[in-house]
């Protein structure tokens, strides 16, 4: 999957057209074969774009900073990029007509060991469902399978989880990297910040971040779209895709098989209902 | 610093005997805000209130907390105490140590104390973070929107108008009058339909509070209570009403015949019509369907005949905008489709019909001047079999409710067909006979006397055909036995529906409906005339199926809650309610999708201070929103608070047991 | 200076290691959800001392835990009290085992700011109470610039025992302070070892070929001369374009020292705590009454920056930045501070 | 060529020999290759249904199963009862995985159960898989100048919900393949009566009764013959014909066809195949029609129409 | 892990946590001002005990009720949490228990997979005409969490009961 050639070329045009403003992509980081995302301005500088398995970032994350507000912007997305940008679109944070999407059909991209990434294996959409123009041969759409880390987390009894759980949060030192680098998180005051109010859990503690990763896994409930921005973000290199793929597979199966994102116009589970959702639990 | 007061009831002994009063009293002292704290024999009554009064002044106290019964006993009276003493009614908080805790505690005195001291460190925590609030206002334009001009639009909107408020009512056919136009006769009287019916249909027309705006369709509804903006389409109706005199020459002369809905398809009408004789308004309009000058070009007769020179091929729909201040829905009903009926042979049998079919047949000015005939070959029928329920209480092809009036008029019908063959017999299939209303009973059991019908309970299974006879079978449950009965006419009474439009309706205006349709009211006992939505009432059978007193009698029922919000020039409004903190909204529009009420519209704000960049916010509209928090819960940037209710009070409380 | 060498072998260092772990509190670099971080052992099999590790994290987190409590108090009728406060767990006696010779060094940059105008007690004392024990660098990480930076970098006092691995499996144990003097004379048994009296000199002589093979170098002088004239460069804004404001940098940042305090009450109890902050965070400069004098990205971008490269070497006359690259490793987007500074420091001043 | 699964039912070796015979017939002549599913088992009608549920479930469960091993996309059934238990498993089956999954390890030894074989009707195969056009092609002696009755029975269009083919109360399907044949459908109200077959043997009256209504309609209705597509209807309208008119006294002489024999008939087979020997009801006087065609009677006068729905020019 | 006797009770999720002598638990039960609060009084009208462990807060619709008021409630005062509301079909604003029903089981089951035992978290429907229903309610949850000892997970540090 390399299709530096393609986007270098699409930027161009877009540049040399007066299309765009600026141009989201990536480029090497000149240290090792991995990326950094780079916001293009110049038609000139579009020779330092790539694009292959090493393009791991969301750059849908970008269009919430001052650099894109307001501005034409043409951006790179893979499959799971896209159904972010759907809900963005959806939720109103972006307008259409100010981008111009390059949309990847995704043959998975790969960590820094150069392995594929997990999320990749299990993708359900590997094609962009937002995009003007496509990259890549279409893939057929794929069954949701539930993540086999979950199968093997929710068959053990409660005090593992809860032991396993407890160093998860003992070892969050709550940077927010998490919230940071997610594309859905572009609340002006997020309610995990411990500035907002000391209230919600100011302090680093271990509670304190129990209370920040559940409040904002639940945020995310129904609109993650498994892109693993946060995890790769996180320095404390926590499983934060298990309370994610977690919330994704109670919602996939008990609210008409619901996934992020893949519709135009559907916000998440939370802001719909159906008659027929599970009432049993309740007395 | 707060400064809060801490009142504690003993309420008699209801909650003295179970709970250690001064013990809860001494609790709440010990509380950093709590600066006063007095318990008192019954905390409601005058003295008791006084007690709040003197300490609010002379302890200077920023918040009340009184533990007695719950809140939705006394809030009220609390809050007006706090009133009277120049504090924010708000600012009080009530400990409910009555119902939760000496009642229900009675065995456990510690333990009931206890929970007591915690109800009031709770109440306390939450007064802190109580801030002062104050009523609402909303001002009111003055008109009503009536949509539908049936027996319901019209007792409504002259209602209303008589109480010298403006109304607008919107018709969707070319004629106000709706169904009850169509009847002949009317249950339990016997009262002739249209001699009721007209002289209102004309007092609609001339009443100079009433604006009529027939052959027109409501598209567009926003606002709140009383300040309703209403866009109104207006179809072409190619004849100049102005100059129009009604005269008739156009429908005489016109060559196109339709099959005429009036009389349900018996007869036909012209292209250029009115609905019927007794029309209000009395003016024609085209049917842009049929008419051959519309459709293809060719004809143009009316317009050659028009001595006014009303006919205008030309004329286009025009949309209509009203500002409004309350909507009364009157819709009605259609009737169910009897084509599930397979086995009665519906569709090939031409002579069973529906019950609306045999009164337009049996009506004095209908397609066969008032003579029933079967369809088939135009024969006086002797043996006319009636069948109920269809499609009522049927939950296999039809619904599952009782339509109400099938019982009332399929008994009118016997009589009625008595009267007009005087040696027919009628038959009568039923489940039950429902005549629950004044002079229901009586009526039926006269007709049954004087008619000789034969009524038979139970259900028919099959109508074949043999010669030029129907055969009727059915199971006669009383002698538990299977009857055939030779019919030369069958009469289905087919269930009410509502419009097969009215939940698009619902929608547009933003009221909910039932699986059914039919629209739905705000509380099933206690508020049947009210939607959800405030200012939007029901009227007729547009909320579920009625008679003509039931109808009536709700549409002068709306004409009153109209009237209610129209009494003042500004409505008053409880203050617990949303509001956005615009600075932290995100303008994602959760809250817009999950608002129940569809308060919250989005405005415009500058990015920051003096930006000339905009960007979207909520925007909570304070005359509809209803105060029940779910926009809060949805907004994840926590930009939405909702007074009284605001997560700081809620964690407040939490925190503090 | 001469200092003495204790000269053993890998069994004699592994019986060394056992020792300190069976006496002491022991801290090593310990794998967790496939990384490395400072974590509290208590058998050799859990950690691997012997090679230095880069960790995600620096040991900062032992000095300046991530939240730690201030005070403990009370509020009802009769006033407010403070409370004893429970042991902070972080002043007991400890010995930090595998420290990279940055992380080491990082403490001697926190040293100054920590005695500065305010004294701060809870870190004297777990300073105090830590021998810090490294083990000798021997392979430059991709972002490892710390030899281009303006401090000794052949300076070897900044733990208190440094180890050596020398050649034909022979190790070299010094201990480098008066601490690590004590502690060696505690734990190791000198009959597993050789004395070998050796010069500094010579110590540093081994180091330097290392430091040859370092791939980034920077002129640092020119850097830090440059970047404390450019304040007002645009370029700033477009180096931190696609920084996306996330923290992690200074949460992994050995030098990184900001903090925030919070209170935490329940029923009438409260707690105050300490808890690690970032100039990254749009909140850090937001005053009460909303004025945010860097309310965008690459003003707070470019506070990190000269922080790290111009301020602190003013005010304490160090570099705040101790090269170990621990920020471009973590960082979500793989930003390099050292090719943004190289980067901003090469464009002229307009 | 097109292919179909066949699955004939206990009676088409018995009692409706001759259905299952001419049914083989005409596919072949309408070039349809049948294959019949190997090793298929009784479906269970109608005792497995009143005493257990797996029962009547895994019976015609295992057919299914085998029926996929085949690689066609339908089954065909000719016997009505045989059509209602197996489209009613595959209908539960499918709505129901669990239960599916539940009923399939009873027979798990054949397979696994997918639900990839659509279930219908020998008539409904007919009638919607090879269509009147495919029929009306093949037909090279015209039957008209027959007049004949069809009749549905209870089965093969009830219900509703379980089978989704034609009117449950007035189906027109085999009235017109009878009319792509050459001959005319009477309008025929009992099309869909019970002929009271369960009680066939424990009640015998029951079935005069009930059968003898249905005879009489068809009587009225001016058919020569009853046609029929369900071995249970044919044989007790066909066997209890001589009971029904001793008990009535009346003549009533009605012949009672497989609508495949008709078919086989129209496309000009011997007639001897079709086994006509084996109907107690001689079929000859029916037959003697074929070719008697009455002139059409003079068009009554109109009788006016109850709804109309398009406009018209005067 | 010590023994412990049989009949002291320890905490499920924190084996190694024996409950103190005597120990009650405190439910903390958030009520729909219009049908469970309304319930929760007739309850007391009616005089129907029921244990006085539940500590109940007002609000106005169950979907009023944010997640993490429940994730508060556990780490601090509360060994377990009771939510109720109008039947569905019966809310007073139309719609609210549906959302709410919905970020419930995604909350009860998230809170579970991280190690809190499920029945910390209960839900009921209590419309105002179910004084005794909610007495039972109340009993149900209040026996169940006594059955799970002590909670003791992430519970804010400053917190002593």
């Amino acid at each position: 999957m390399d299709y530096t050639k393609q986007i270098q070329e699409i930027a161009s045009k877009l540049f040399a057209e007066g299309k765009i403003d600026v141009f989201v992509g990536y480029r090497l980081t000149g240290f090792d074969e991995n990326q950094v995302p780079v916001l293009i301005r110049d038609q000139k500088d579009v020779s330092q774009l790539v694009f292959n398995d090493r393009s791991v970032f969301n750059l849908v994350n970008y269009l919430k900073y001052e650099h894109t507000r307001n501005k034409r912007v043409g951006l790179v997305v893979k499959g799971c990029d896209s159904r972010s940008l759907n809900l963005l679109l959806t939720e109103s944070q972006v307008k259409r007509d100010k981008l111009y999407v390059v949309g990847i059909a995704c043959e998975g991209v790969v960590d820094e060991q150069g392995n594929k990434m997990q999320n990749c294996m299990e993708c359900v959409f590997p094609d962009a469902i937002v995009a003007d123009e496509m990259l890549g041969t279409p893939h057929e759409v794929r069954k949701y399978k539930v993540n086999a880390d979950i199968d093997e987390l929710a068959s053990k009894g409660l005090v593992d989880r809860r032991v396993y759980f407890e160093e998860v949060f003992e070892n969050c030192i709550r940077c927010n990297a998490c919230r940071h680098s997610c594309p859905l998180c572009y609340c002006a005051k997020c309610c995990i910040d411990q500035e907002t109010a000391t209230l919600y859990n100011g302090a680093n503690t271990t509670s304190g971040a129990f209370h920040a990763l559940m409040t904002w896994s639940l945020h995310l409930a129904g609109r993650c779209v498994d892109c693993r921005n946060c995890e790769k973000a996180c320095p404390s290199h926590l499983p934060l895709h298990l309370l994610h793929k977690w919330n994704e597979r109670v919602i996939y199966e008990n609210f008409q098989e619901h996934l992020a994102g893949v519709h135009e116009g559907d916000r998440g589970a939370f802001y719909k209902y159906s008659m027929q959702d599970p009432d049993d639990f309740i007395m | 610093m707060a400064r809060v007061g801490v009142f504690v009831c003993f309420c008699g002994a209801n909650i003295a005997d179970f709970v250690d009063v001064p013990k809860v009293v001494e609790e709440a002292k010990r509380i950093r805000e709590v600066k006063f704290a007095i318990d008192y024999k019954y905390m409601c009554s005058d003295p008791g209130q006084q007690q709040i009064r003197d300490a609010i002044t002379q302890y200077r106290l920023t918040s009340i907390v009184v533990a007695a019964c719950s809140p939705r006993m006394h809030e009220k009276t609390f809050r007006k105490a706090l009133s009277d003493a120049g504090m924010n009614p708000y600012l009080l908080e009530v400990a409910n140590i009555r119902e939760h805790s000496s009642w229900v505690h009675q065995k456990d005195k510690k333990a009931a104390t206890e929970k007591a001291s915690d109800l009031v460190r709770m109440a306390v925590a939450k007064s802190i973070a109580n801030e002062q609030l104050h009523e609402i206002s909303v001002p009111v334009t003055k008109r009503a929107l009536v949509i539908g001009g049936g027996i319901a639009g019209i007792q409504a909107a002259l209602d209303i108008a008589d109480a010298r408020i403006p109304v607008v009512l919107v018709e969707k056919s070319p004629s106000i009058g709706g169904k009850m136009a169509q009847l002949d006769e009317t249950f339990p009287t016997l009262d002739c339909s249209q001699c009721i019916l007209t002289p209102k249909m004309v007092d609609v027309a001339s009443h100079p509070y009433i604006e009529l705006i027939p052959y027109a369709e409501v598209l567009e509804l926003e606002g709140f209570v009383g300040n309703y903006k209403a866009k109104i389409r207006k179809k072409a109706s190619y004849v100049n009403f102005k100059t129009c005199t009604g005269c008739g020459t156009c429908w005489q002369k016109c060559p196109v015949k339709v099959p005429n809905e009036y009389n349900m398809g018996i007869d036909k009408r012209k292209a250029i019509y009115t609905p019927f004789p007794q029309a209000v308004p009395n003016k024609p309009v085209i049917d842009a369907a049929h008419c051959t000058m519309l459709t293809k070009g060719k004809c143009g007769i009316c317009a050659k005949v028009c001595e006014k020179g009303s006919i205008d091929y030309k004329m286009q729909d025009e949309i209509i905008e009203r500002e409004i201040g309350a909507v009364v829905v009157a819709t009605g009903y259609d009737l169910w489709d009897p084509k599930p009926y397979e086995e009665y042979g519906v569709g090939r049998f031409k002579d069973i019909i529906t019950s609306l079919e045999f009164e337009r047949m049996v009506s004095a000015n209908g397609p066969t001047n008032g003579v029933p005939v079967r369809p088939s070959d135009g024969k006086v029928p002797k043996n006319v079999v009636f069948i109920k329920c269809i499609g009522s209480r049927d939950e296999a092809k039809g619904i599952e409710y009782c339509s109400k009036i099938c019982c009332m008029y399929t008994t009118k019908h016997t009589i009625l067909l008595h009267h007009k063959v005087h040696d027919s017999h009628a038959y009568v299939f039923y489940m039950d006979i429902r005549a629950a209303g004044k002079g229901y009973e009586e009526f039926v059991k006269k007709a049954q006397v004087d008619t000789a019908a034969t009524y038979l309970r139970g259900r028919v299974s099959k109508i074949y055909k043999k010669g030029d006879k129907l055969i009727v079978r059915g199971e006669d449950a009383q002698i538990g036995q299977v009857v055939e009965v030779v019919a030369d006419l069958v009469v289905l009474a087919t269930a009410v529906i509502p419009p097969k439009d009215n939940p698009d309706l619902a929608r547009l205006l933003g009221v909910s409906y039932d699986k059914y349709g039919y629209m739905s009211e705000a509380h099933p006992k206690l508020r049947p005339v009210e939607t959800a939505k405030a200012g939007i009432f029901l009227a007729g059978c547009t909320q579920a199926p009625k008679d003509i007193p039931d109808t009536v009698a709700q549409a002068s029922a709306c004409a009153a809650k109209v009237c209610g919000i129209f009494s003042g020039d500004t409505m008053k409004k409880d203050p617990m309610i949303s509001t956005v903190n615009n600075e932290y909204c995100t303008g994602c529009q959760n809250c817009v999708k999950v608002c129940p009420y569809g308060a919250i519209v989005t405005e415009e704000v500058p990015m920051g201070h003096g930006s000339k960049e905009m960007r979207t916010v909520a925007k909570i509209n304070e005359g509809v929103c209803q105060g029940c928090g779910s926009c809060v819960a949805v907004c994840r940037s926590m930009a939405i608070s909702l007074a009284g209710f605001t997560d700081l009070q809620i964690i407040n409380e939490i925190v503090s047991i | 200076m001469n200092v003495e060498i204790f000269v053993t072998d890998k069994a004699g260092l592994q019986k060394f290691y056992e020792a300190i772990i069976a006496r002491n509190e022991t801290w090593a670099p310990v794998e967790k959800f496939g990384k490395f971080d400072f974590k509290r052992v208590s058998s050799l099999g859990e950690c691997d001392p012997d090679s230095p590790i880069a960790t995600t994290r620096s040991a900062k987190p032992l000095f300046f835990p991530r939240s730690a409590k201030i005070m403990k108090y009370t509020a009802d009728s009769t006033g407010t009290r403070v409370k004893e406060t429970d042991e902070d767990p972080f002043t007991a006696k400890r010995v930090i085992l595998g420290m990279k010779h940055c992380d080491a060094r990082s403490l001697q940059v926190l040293d100054k700011v920590y005695n500065w105008d305010y004294i701060d007690n809870d870190y004297q004392k777990r300073r105090q109470n830590t021998v810090v024990i490294s083990t000798r660098c021997d392979k430059a990480e991709t972002h490892c610039f710390c030899t281009s930076l303006d401090y000794d970098v052949e300076n070897l006092d900044a733990m208190d025992v440094l180890i050596v691995n020398g050649t034909e499996g022979k190790v070299h144990i010094t201990a480098r302070t008066e601490k690590g003097d004590a502690f060696l004379k505690e734990n190791l048994d000198p009959a597993s070892c050789i004395l070998h009296p050796v010069s500094d000199e010579e110590l540093k002589k081994q180091y330097q070929a290392f430091a040859a093979s370092f791939r980034l170098k920077m002129n640092y002088k020119e850097i830090n001369e440059k970047l404390s004239k450019i304040f007002d460069s645009p370029e700033f804004e477009d180096v931190s374009a696609n920084c996306i404001s996330c923290n992690t940098c200074a949460f992994v940042c050995p030098t990184c020292h900001c903090f925030k305090i919070s209170d935490e009450r329940v029923k009438d109890t409260g707690v105050r705590y300490k808890s690690y902050d970032s100039c990254n965070n749009g909140y850090f400069t937001l005053m009460a009454g909303g004025h945010n004098p860097r309310p965008v990205k690459y003003r707070r971008w470019r506070q990190r920056a000269l922080h790290k490269f111009v301020y602190y070497k003013e005010r304490f006359g160090e570099n705040l930045c101790v090269g170990c690259g621990k920020c471009a490793v973590s960082c979500p987007v793989n930003i390099s501070i050292f090719e943004v500074v190289n980067q901003v420091a090469s464009n002229e001043v307009v | 060529m097109k292919k179909v699964t066949y699955f004939p039912g206990c009676s088409a070796h018995g009692t409706s020999e001759e259905f299952d015979m001419t049914v083989k017939m005409v596919m072949k002549s309408l070039d349809v290759q049948m294959e019949e599913i190997p090793d298929w088992n009784c479906c269970g009608a109608t005792s497995a249904h009143s005493l257990s549920e797996t029962l009547a479930y895994a019976l015609p469960l295992r057919n299914l199963v085998l029926a996929e091993k085949l690689d066609n996309a339908t089954m065909a059934i000719p016997c009505a009862s045989c059509y209602q238990r197996l489209k009613v498993t595959k209908v539960h089956m499918d709505d129901n995985p669990e239960l599916a999954r539940k009923i399939n390890s009873t027979v798990i030894d054949e397979g696994t159960y997918k639900g990839k074989v659509a279930v219908k009707s020998m008539l409904q195969y007919c009638y919607e898989d090879i269509g009147l056009e495919a029929i009306k092609s093949k037909v090279t002696k015209s039957l008209a100048g027959m007049k004949l009755a069809c009749y549905y029975g209870c089965l093969l269009t009830r219900p509703k919900n379980i089978t989704h083919f034609d009117s449950p109360e007035y189906p027109m399907s085999m009235d017109h393949i009878v009319e792509a044949l050459g001959a005319k459908a009477t309008e025929f109200d009992y099309k869909t009566e019970c002929c009271g077959a369960s009680f066939s043997i424990s009640d015998t009256e029951v079935v005069i009764n009930l059968s003898s209504q249905i005879l009489e309609m068809a009587r009225e209705s001016g058919a020569h013959a009853i046609v029929v597509a369900c071995p249970l209807c044919q044989s007790n309208l066909d066997m209890r014909q001589p009971d029904i008119e001793k008990h009535t006294g009346k003549k009533i002489n009605l012949p009672i066809f497989y609508f495949t024999q008709l078919m086989a008939l129209a496309f000009g087979m011997s007639q001897k195949d079709m086994m006509f020997n084996k109907h107690i009801v001689p079929v000859e006087g029916a037959l003697a029609n074929i070719g008697k065609i009455e002139p059409e009677p003079e068009k009554v006068k109109k009788p006016r129409k109850a709804v109309e729905a398009e406009s018209e020019v005067e | 892990m010590e023994a412990v006797a049989n009949n002291q009770l320890v905490s499920i999720e924190k084996p190694e946590i024996v409950a103190p002598p005597n120990w009650e638990p405190v439910i903390i039960g958030i009520l729909c001002n219009w049908c469970s609060y309304a319930g929760s009084d007739l309850t007391g009208t009616s005089r129907i005990q029921y244990p006085p462990n539940i500590r109940i807060i007002r609000v106005p619709c169950s979907s009023r009720v944010d997640p993490w008021f429940l994730i508060k409630s556990l780490q601090t005062t509360a060994d377990g949490v009771l939510v109720s509301g109008c039947h569905p079909g019966d809310c007073h604003y139309i719609s609210g228990n549906y959302y709410a029903r919905r970020r419930f089981l995604v909350t009860k089951k998230l809170l579970n997979f991280v190690g809190f035992h499920e029945d910390r978290i209960q839900f009921s429907w209590v419309s105002a005409a179910e004084g005794p229903k909610f007495a039972k309610v109340v009993a149900k949850v209040t026996e169940d969490i006594k059955k799970l000892g002590p909670l003791h997970l992430y519970k804010k540090e400053n917190f002593e009961k």
